[in-house]
């Protein structure tokens, strides 16, 4: 699978932004990890996988070992992600029933988990489950990731479809877990969670430190790093 | 227990009675006992039931068809939103919900199967989820305890069976059944194909025997 | 497999008793139960069902469908009971993990488990597994089988091996469970607990009530019924 | 983590280290990796180390040779009964037993790698194995809370590996092996068959490669 070409830097679209998004979320993912990737932007990230990382997808479903997208030929009923789309499975690929499934999220056994969030504070506490007077009717394996997997990784857009700041001093939203983030990627910059701080440490795509400030209601410390985006 | 019997739709699902509560395996219809749900829609009439399944089906699709018709009390599960129609009987008061997270959700059924009385789990832990519920500190993280799920029946399906009632379960397909067959007083299992005994490799067996009452061919 | 002679009553000799206690505890085995057997007397048992009664032999270690033992041509050094003893494996047997074992068990999904006893009380407390002042250091599945298996079945010579009584008002050795015996098998006669009360139901070999009651400590009604022995 | 990797028992059991707890597989010898304890045997220095096995081997034979060199400080079994010596090495003070219902240590090895804070079982409920810890009735039935167990280093046996380390068990030589896979900190397999990637049906892996650290070919 060739990874395709980025989309321009400050083109806008939303489709755009989360593109970007998981093409930098991208590059946090290590050979050889065991990833759980979430619905939506997380989803995008194997396009932006080169065809040697050997990041290894689990799907809460009963899967580790996660293929390409399938041809229209290919497509197997009883082989779907958790977001319920058609899969492959590698070889070596195993199969298991979910409490097993979930024993390994729960237990530490899955490296990454990146995941879609309406808020995360400066605390790392993340809300992406429910909206207050909203229905609140669907949490999936979501507390499970953020609370088992060993890194948990947030892509979001650094504001809501209103405006409002997504990275907040506190949570508005019913939590998902506390304190449970590590990297948050937005498209403007990354902010990382170091020993209970939230630092900034890379913008993204021309970004400036006031861009970011002007969306972000949580308190951080400025740590810019090199860019790891190539 | 003996030898799965082997019987039609319409007889395994008269096991199922007025205010029961009732498993159905799969997420979302993938590893959908499809058939058997097919007959509790049209050839049965139990209503007042407590459905532990993942989802509720879709839009007049799987469990989807049971919620249309007005006999689903209560859904205990770990994604309604996947049925718009689930979440506005929900908010209409016309079905109860509880929500569970979705590793919890599997590993009470599990419970409820293995005779576990309760455990405790750091998921949701200072939640929503978690209010009502004992929460306490365990090597400094915060658990919830959790108590086991039963059912009185449940419906599960396996890509392949035995004449035995051994089951087999093909990819992502497996997921919620095998957990299911051993959580009721009586399991009901949808076979895509069911072989001679012995044909299934011993090692291969995914559920043994003595969980399944009876035994339906898919359709 | 065809079921050996019967021991002649009354022939006293230990491992007569023994084989007699395991073909009367045979005929409490229902076709189509799942029965866990334990070590000692319970071992002898399926020597006295028939070919066709369909009990279903489960062992803890990890197999549904026990056959019969093999021949020595026929040992497979991954194939044994929990008394470490070589077996086969019947068509449509099923193989699985220690913790799936003792689901099943705790679960509530064998019906049957027959062990020996060094002490039963009125009340049905099992004694099987200690001895004050010897080593107590080997419980095994013991606690595991008579809390869960949903019949429990107890197969012990009337007295020990110095005379003392075993089943008795009150047990001296460390319980393995309250409460939990069903029926008990001796040489002499048959128990079962019926609402919490001890009855004796069957006398066995020529045994008179007085020679049950001479070495019985526990309260119990006379209420024999037509014995089972053909 | 990565795919398994492939070492000598040798190194492998270079990671055992003096006062560490170290599960090892095996319902007696059937299961239990013999080339990697002879390893521990012969090849490494490590001393003071809790074992976590159903037995504590037989005389002379699996884990008994490491009783003999005096290396174990304490064992938690559900039958030391099985090795005289190590019953004698108890009495002597020379070890320090934990006794567990055979049921409870199954589940307690699952819930240490399942990520379970603790589980109530009716198992030993009101029996001396019970004392000193919690217990409370749930629907009429007295429980006992137990806690997880885990180690740092899991010795495994599996008839059948592949190259990432996927493992598959033969009959009853599965046992305890697949749990204690899960429960480690580092988990060592031990197989009497290296396969090529893909040549283990996908559905009949019993322990996914994510759990093996080092794989090891039975000598």
């Amino acid at each position: 699978m060739e990874a395709p070409a980025l989309p321009a830097p400050g083109a806008g679209m939303s489709a755009d932004a989360k593109a970007r998004i998981a093409a930098r979320a991208a590059l946090e993912l290590h050979p050889g990890e065991v990833v759980n990737l979430g619905i939506g932007i997380p989803n995008l990230i194997p396009e932006y996988l080169g065809p040697d990382t050997g990041v290894v997808i689990h799907t809460e479903n009963g899967l580790l070992g996660v293929g390409p997208r399938p041809d229209d030929s290919e497509v197997d009923p009883d082989l779907i992600d958790a977001a319920k789309q058609p899969i492959t499975a590698l070889p070596g690929a195993a199969y298991f029933d979910s409490a097993s499934s979930f024993a390994m999220i729960r237990g530490g056994h899955i490296d990454v988990a990146v995941l879609g969030a309406l808020e995360v504070s400066g605390a790392g506490d993340i809300a992406n489950w429910a909206v207050p007077g909203k229905d609140v009717l669907g949490v999936g394996g979501a507390m499970d990731l953020v609370v088992g997997a060993r890194r948990v990784i947030v892509t979001m857009t650094a504001a809501s479809s209103t405006g409002d700041p997504k990275v907040v001093a506190e949570c508005r939203y019913p939590l998902t877990a506390a304190g449970a983030a590590d990297v948050v990627v937005t498209e403007l910059s990354v902010f990382r969670l170091v020993d209970g701080e939230l630092r900034l440490t890379e913008l993204l795509d021309g970004a400036t430190v006031d861009d970011v400030a002007a969306v972000t209601t949580a308190s951080y410390v400025v740590a810019l790093e090199e860019s790891r985006v190539g | 227990m003996t030898a799965a019997t082997l019987t039609t739709p319409e007889e395994a699902v008269g096991a199922v009675k007025t205010g029961d509560t009732v498993m159905v395996g799969g997420f979302g219809l993938v590893g959908a006992p499809l058939t058997l749900i097919d007959a509790l829609v049209e050839l049965s009439d139990a209503r007042d039931l407590t459905i532990v399944s993942n989802n509720i089906g879709e839009p007049g699709r799987g469990l989807g068809k049971l919620l249309r018709q007005g006999r689903i009390r209560r859904g205990i599960s770990s994604y309604f939103t996947s049925n718009p129609e689930a979440v506005a009987a929900v908010n209409a008061g016309e079905i109860e919900a509880t929500l569970v997270p979705q590793g919890t959700f599997a590993e009470a059924i599990r419970a409820g199967g293995a005779g576990i009385g309760g455990f405790y789990t750091p998921v949701g832990a200072g939640t929503l989820l978690a209010e009502g519920k004992e929460q306490r500190v365990i090597d400094g993280v915060r658990h919830v305890l959790e108590g086991p799920i039963r059912a009185d029946v449940a419906l599960v399906y396996a890509a392949r069976a035995d004449a035995l009632g051994n089951l087999w379960y093909r990819r992502t397909a497996r997921n919620f059944n095998p957990l299911m067959a051993t959580a009721a007083a009586v399991t009901i299992a949808e076979a895509g194909e069911i072989l001679e005994v012995g044909e299934l490799e011993s090692e291969s067996v995914v559920t043994p025997y003595l969980y399944v009452d009876y035994l339906v061919a898919s359709a």
